[in-house]
């Protein structure tokens, strides 16, 4: 369908984009961070998925993940720190026809944001969610995420974080309606590609937590875990993430999981020899609240002048 | 009978000067306020509610309002418990609540009490008590009934004692759901109502709730006997001659006024999460929004509310949420990036009594100054309110058009006493040009950035999700025309001019108020929002005497309305009178150093320079017209 | 050397009248302003800030502020990266950090430009700038660096050319690392400093960061050879006399000082939530704050840190929480809780630029209306502005009195100026007294109720949880003295009166703020928080033409300072100089109906009723004293 | 020790508290509303364990639920929706000498307090949480709450709610630090003061959630569970919640269930068939953020003294 002639006389040109097409204004980000990488691909599942730019929606809340609308090039919503998800979900509510993604830092979506996670989990509404998740505050400089590993010196806890982190893939299987929950790092692009297409492509909320390298405020576990990547353990299953035989032999340890068996799901989660990687659940037959929102949505000038009149006349005297 | 009615003679000093005279008993009245005060659940506010139905059906002004316990099953036969209604009625159009009540029906002393408490009767207010008790098993209860009888005659109540539960056991067994039909056939008689009306009230009630043909029949029994046993035994029957109306009239109260407002807008999403007073206007609307293509989203609490309405109004439908105080404090940083990212969105906030959880159910205008400065920063925005049940509605469609074209947030403040009263007002001609317009999907004009500020009034158009070539990326931060992330100090100062011109080129738009009495005299009352009926009736008490006393009602807050030093300044003194919080002079270390003045009072004082005196009370209940007017008097005395 | 150092005659063009000449080229002059800007990280803001302290520790007056990157890790060679530090110093004390600068060292010129852009730099400054890049293998950052010489030339800029990174390399191989002390050691030798305390403070900062003898060794090694070749090659140099001080002097920032303040109150608990430009106070105590018998909480968000904060003092510890303006807004609620149950807390609000996300890093005055204002109902409590570094330490002693005393929130604004600002004072002495009080385990008076309001004043003492018979139950609805749910008209008012009351007892112990400059006059400027310093040096500089301009600053802003009408009223006129958005009347569209004033002239037009003028500007930095007196001098025109 | 003669010579008198020294005003529930059975039940734990009224504070938010504290005669903090985990982690903080308890409603806890749910089981402080789950939003008459059963018809959703309630248990489980996980039923009284005393004797966040009948807007569910008590299943086991056999004969349906399984915890949650009553979960060895904020607590004055005059020298010039 693409690659068409300039000549081709249909009256509506078929658009094709380019990867460029998507790019917005230059990312501030640090050098090495591992945002750049989500980025593109981003841009790519764009490119691939041929998503129109008009129709795709960027949300954020406050963060350096959070700067993400910025650099692509389509409509954005750069709000406020910890609301990036009510405020997709009131977008996604009357427009199912428009692509929304969800870019949320581990503090913007797992502590200011924590309400609205656990409910727009629960909506399942359909959007992606990308926690770029890189255990720290990035933006504020240094201070101590609910992700933070236990003993982390930050500026708010120099002489280290009191708490075990909390683990926002095991939180999130905890929700009722939780419907796509996967897990990538952002270091292997393919694998967060592959993630965020099936989590495109997925009906409902897809919650995918991206660990994410903070070369500025680094976490010696995500430098650990690049330079050892015999803790990553890749999921596979026919009905998990998509990815080839390269991808695969990128990991050393891979696991069969049935992304339906949420037991499973949570026991894998709560492993602490291993990172696993990949699809952890789904279930496409949740509650989709977005199924309700757009209730009413074709209604003509007419009928709501009708419906307004009738109301009016319930209440005449 | 056990007592008698009171005498012709008695019964006229209830009604005021009579005009004529058709049967020996009746009575020409221009006005009276009735009340119903029964414990929890035996249906008082369904009768008086129909009463006031029938009498505005009539062509009679009506303002009903609800008396509603704080507990949800409060104990029988307790203050506390007191539910009930206030009908007040008259040949003019009725405003407000009104001073004492003339006629008190009570299916216990106890729920009379909470309404003495109330300060609602006077000496002469006639109260129609049930009997009943007088013959209670219940010893104490045989007491305390007499012990009150014997007290409310001390405290100069004409009291009669009626048998409405032993009248009423005649036709069912359970009298406690009857109760009230019988009063509403009495009240019928009292009041020289035809039946037919009520009948018909009550059919449709029923048939509403889905109750069969024998509760129908059994309900217009019991008010068949109210009426027969009243017109036998009252001694004084009244006529409240009433004007037909020439248009079709609707009655609500203010929330489902605001709701059906919305439905008038086009509004397509009505966020919001429960809180009283606000919350039933959300019910109404979950009852019929999608009918005319709206959703309702109940949200996990007040931030995710208008979050969500935000992102429905970013997306092209017009949004709206429904709040009170409580509510508003939880918006607060949200509504500062609305105005920051200049997205449309209407805001009601129906105050309550505050601060912090304060009267949940009660009323009060104490978020007057919060919704004008309540955001850190620089936070201009449209903040209006009705004055009235039918400004409730029109406001709601005048909002929704000043969102959008001022591409801004528009605060409505209404408030509980707006919210829970009910009054008739000419039926709206629903009209296509109300409704927002389709959302645009069609391209956006390459080059046209996504804050076009036009220099002068600050205006510009936004591009909508899905329209191409539109795509911005809205945000918080300061930004240029473009949506930019701008630090430079030129942008910022500018963006903010930008932001704060709108505000002028809407005032431009507006007229002055106009001064309700003499353009000029002693003393300018000025009031905002549901206290019109109330200062309007007091100042004309006032005039009546010859004094020179106007009064004016300010509807648009911010941006103020235009001219209001001038009109200050055709009077000798200005004051405030609201349902909020000031300092009276009068009192222990207040002086005007230390004053905390009340709310418009304060905004006038630095729009104007005027030195606006204010008086205001947070009784927790609409300021009765009395009150006010006592309280000009005094203003008028000091002057002197 | 490719270029020449200017001659003694240019250089004594910068430095104003000099005084005495010890030797050949060295003048003396009162004050000079001096900026390091180089890309982030290369240390211009450690090498500035050991200058700024060797300088205060002569005697001389100082006052540092950062300039600091908005991106984390921006670009080298960026306008957006331009990371630094300006020194303002001299003979007086310094209150601010002034206006253009004398002196800057650039690392590059790219980052220069960041300072243009910013308007830091006037015709005549003497721009040091690295040669470096006139060798630069790439064309590009050649031909750029000759154009923007030319540039600078052009602009009047009195341009040297020196090596800096060449005579860092013959010391080490990471130049980048040491290009700033070397710069240290050239301002040493331009500003005729001693060498030793800059050694010494070297030496104390690398032990801090636990360095070892060789980098110290290292780095004092760059410093002499920095200052050698400046008494080799500058033509001209400067002596900035000092007083010695008398006493033992501090230096530090607005948020360390209000840090420590905490520390001096005795307060327990700090509750917050990270957020620019708040947070470095909150790092500094996250340090230290447990030798000091203190917890830090950093909360889930900002309505958790206050809530945690309030839920510590109900329990008798005495709690602040700091935040910014986003931070403020969603503290909103609980502030009215506070209120409402008069729980004592002291809230500092580092005000950045508003509105929303705003210019997290950079100053504004933009929350003092929502301080007064935010909270729905009627919210009595105490606001109150330090005007210096200084105060940010005594306010916070202060403030918990404040709040512990009155039973009241304290809100204590300062703002980005103030927090990143530094400047010596003397040093405090520590006194037990400003101690927190032990809590109370006693047991509580029986049949004293929790809330036993003193008529007059509405002061209360409180039961903390622990005391036996002092059992009570806090609540935010309407409540009577024992904190019963109490839903009678006249208890709401009552309680509302008490804590209004609260505020006029507070208003008097206060005295009227002191006029600067004569007591009356033609105009009287009126400023809050961190303006101060600029707002008194402009109208000085005024005053000195002979001008009848007078300053007045307001500290304590609810309840605010007694006798101001007295005060304005010796004045033609009274304008407010604020960094807050106002209309201009000279806007298109703006006139007296429309206009929105600046914050403070807001407030005070109402207070006072005097037509309080204002001029105000939102550029993301401090007001320099040269802009307000420009405004001044304006005003003072059109006066006439 | 107690029942001792009136003239025993000891100084301090050696105090009993009686039943009726913990009630506070007079409940103003609806007649049988499940919080009155609740409210009996603390106010026997009290007894039972003799906590000093003075050092035992409630704290609650807004609701019907809410309204606990008033009820019993102690401190108590009635503050606002949502907030009470907060507060009473405020409180607890820096006084572990007291008696921390929090009544929370499924909107005041699960809904607007979300974030602060989270975090507080996450911060696991000693002290009690009582969620008394109604099902919907009694308080404000009839709305829909996160935990009301799907096709509920509330006023919100007059034609029923659209999603499968949120989980409490499941939810709470899947937060890092869980530390004490229990659920009961307000009609049975024995075990919901049993399951009180072992939440109140656990060290760390108790969480505790009590189905909960609100009789006003009845929950068809609760009653068809009280009639057909066979749903119930009692988990046992010597280390769950102690009952004697009287209120086990209560249950029909009995399973033991080792409460340090946590991965056995949540499958049990998940379990359709059965409403697991007991203790689902127990892990005494949770970090518990009270340890940390204790800290230098006993500064004496004049070492407060002494560490204000050390920071002072150090920015001394
Ligand atoms: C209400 C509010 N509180 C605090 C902040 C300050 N703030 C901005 S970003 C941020 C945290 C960023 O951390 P995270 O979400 O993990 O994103 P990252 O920068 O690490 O990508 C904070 C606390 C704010 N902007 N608004
Ligand atoms: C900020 C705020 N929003 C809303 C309300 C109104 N409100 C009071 S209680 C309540 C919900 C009560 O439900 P729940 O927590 O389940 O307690 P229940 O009454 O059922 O015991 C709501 C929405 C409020 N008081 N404050
Ligand atoms: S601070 Fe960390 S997260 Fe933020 S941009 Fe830099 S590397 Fe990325
Ligand atoms: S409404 Fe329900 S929860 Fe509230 S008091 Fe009544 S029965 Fe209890
Ligand atoms: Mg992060
Ligand atoms: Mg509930």
């Amino acid at each position: 369908m693409y690659g068409l002639k300039t000549d081709w006389p249909a009256e509506i040109p078929p658009r094709y984009f380019t990867l460029q097409e998507y790019e917005g204004s230059l990312p501030r980000w640090c050098p090495g961070c591992g945002d750049h990488g989500v980025l593109t691909a981003v841009q790519r599942l764009c490119r691939d998925e041929q998503l129109e730019p008009e129709k795709t929606v960027f949300v954020s809340g406050i963060g350096c993940a959070s700067r993400f609308p910025h650099y692509m090039k389509a409509y954005g919503f750069h709000g406020l720190h910890g609301r990036a998800l009510p405020v997709a979900c009131g977008i996604r509510a009357r427009r199912p026809d428009l692509h929304v993604f969800v870019a949320t830092g581990d503090g913007d979506c797992c502590s200011i944001g924590a309400a609205h996670w656990v409910h727009a989990v629960r909506y399942n509404m359909n959007m992606v969610l990308m926690l770029l998740d890189n255990n720290v505050y990035g933006l504020t400089k240094n201070q101590t995420s609910p992700t933070s590993l236990k003993g982390r010196k930050t500026n708010t806890h120099p002489r280290g974080a009191w708490l075990e982190p909390i683990d926002p893939i095991q939180t999130t299987l905890g929700i009722q309606n939780a419907s796509f929950v996967a897990q990538t790092v952002d270091w292997n692009p393919p694998h967060v590609l592959a993630t965020l297409k099936a989590a495109h492509r997925h009906p409902g909320m897809s919650f995918v937590r991206i660990l994410q390298r903070c070369p500025h405020y680094p976490n010696q576990d995500f430098v650990e875990l690049q330079n050892n990547p015999a803790k990553l353990l890749l999921l596979t299953h026919a009905d998990g993430i998509e990815v080839d035989d390269a991808v695969k032999r990128m990991f050393k340890n891979r696991q069969e999981h049935d992304p339906s068996d949420l037991d499973g799901a949570r026991r894998l989660a709560d492993r602490e020899d291993a990172v696993p990687v990949g699809l952890f659940y789904r279930n496409d037959s949740a509650d989709r609240y977005d199924r309700n929102t757009v209730e009413g949505l074709a209604t003509s000038r007419r009928d709501k002048i009708a419906a307004l009149e009738a109301e009016l006349s319930r209440y005449e005297i | 009978m056990r007592t008698q009615a009171g005498t012709c003679a008695e019964a006229a000093a209830v009604s005021g000067p009579g005009r004529r005279e058709p049967d020996a008993c009746l009575r020409t009245a221009p006005a009276q306020i009735v009340e119903i005060v029964s414990d929890s659940g035996e249906g008082a506010q369904t009768a008086g509610q129909l009463f006031g139905t029938v009498c505005a059906k009539m062509g009679n002004g009506v303002w009903t309002v609800e008396i509603i316990p704080a507990e949800i099953e409060p104990p029988a036969r307790s203050r506390e418990g007191a539910s009930g209604i206030r009908i007040r009625f008259g040949t003019e159009p009725v405003t407000n609540m009104g001073n004492k009540a003339d006629v008190v029906v009570a299916f216990n002393e106890q729920v009379l009490y909470s309404r003495i408490d109330q300060d609602a009767l006077r000496p002469g207010t006639v109260l129609f008590i049930d009997d009943k008790w007088a013959a209670s098993s219940d010893a104490r209860t045989r007491e305390d009934y007499g012990k009150a009888l014997q007290d409310f005659r001390e405290r100069g109540y004409d009291v009669r004692e009626i048998p409405i539960e032993e009248q009423t056991r005649k036709h069912t067994e359970t009298p406690q759901r009857g109760k009230n039909m019988w009063v509403l056939g009495l009240l019928s008689a009292l009041y020289n109502r035809d039946l037919a009306p009520a009948m018909d009230e009550v059919r449709l009630l029923f048939e509403r709730r889905r109750k069969g043909e024998a509760v129908i029949e059994l309900n217009h029994q019991l008010i068949r006997s109210g009426y027969t046993w009243g017109m036998e035994h009252l001694d004084q029957r009244f006529d409240i001659p009433a004007r037909p109306h020439r248009e079709s009239m609707v009655v609500m109260n203010g929330n489902a006024a605001v709701a059906m407002g919305c439905i008038a807008a086009g509004i397509e999403v009505c966020s919001m999460y429960p809180i009283t007073p606000a919350t039933s206007a959300s019910h109404y609307m979950a009852g019929v929004f999608h009918t005319a293509g709206g959703f309702l989203h109940q949200a996990e609490d007040e931030i995710g509310a208008i979050g969500f309405a935000l992102g429905a109004s970013y997306a092209g439908k017009t949004a709206v949420t429904i709040t009170s105080g409580p509510g508003m404090a939880l918006k607060t940083e949200l509504i500062g990036l609305a105005v920051m990212a200049e997205i449309p969105i209407v805001i009601v906030d129906v105050q309550r009594g505050g601060p912090a959880t304060g009267l949940p159910t009660k009323v009060e205008q104490g978020d007057l100054l919060s919704s004008l400065f309540g955001q850190p920063g620089d936070v201009p925005k449209v903040v209006i309110a009705p004055s009235s049940i039918e400004e409730c509605f029109q406001f709601m469609i005048t909002a929704r058009k000043l969102a959008e074209t001022f591409r801004t947030p528009v605060i409505v403040l209404t408030d509980a006493n707006l919210a829970t009263g009910q009054t008739p007002f000419a039926k709206p001609k629903a009209s296509e040009e109300w409704l927002s317009p389709p959302v645009d999907q069609s391209p956006w004009k390459k080059g046209v950035p996504a804050y076009a500020w036009d220099s002068e009034t600050g205006l510009s158009a936004r591009p909508i999700p899905g329209q191409p070539d539109g795509a911005f990326v809205l945000t918080g931060l300061a930004h240029d025309e473009h949506s930019h992330v701008a630090y430079a100090s030129a942008k910022n100062q500018q963006a903010m001019r930008m932001r704060s011109r709108k505000m002028a080129a809407l005032q431009k738009t507006l007229k002055p108020p106009k001064v309700h009495g003499d353009e000029d005299g002693d003393l300018l009352v000025v009031g905002w929002g549901s206290t019109r009926g109330a200062i309007e009736e007091a100042v004309d008490e006032i005039r009546r005497d010859g004094q020179r006393v106007s009064s004016l009602h300010i509807r648009f807050l911010a941006p103020i309305e235009p001219g209001l030093r001038e009109i200050f300044g055709r009077f000798r003194r200005v004051m405030t009178v609201e349902i909020n919080y000031s300092d009276e002079l009068t009192d222990p270390l207040i002086d005007a150093d230390s004053r905390r003045y009340a709310q418009l009072a304060w905004l006038l004082r630095a729009h104007t320079l005027v030195d606006v005196d204010c008086w205001s009370r947070v009784p927790g209940q609409p300021l009765p017209p009395h009150l006010i007017e006592t309280a000009i008097r005094e203003r008028l005395e000091g002057e002197r």
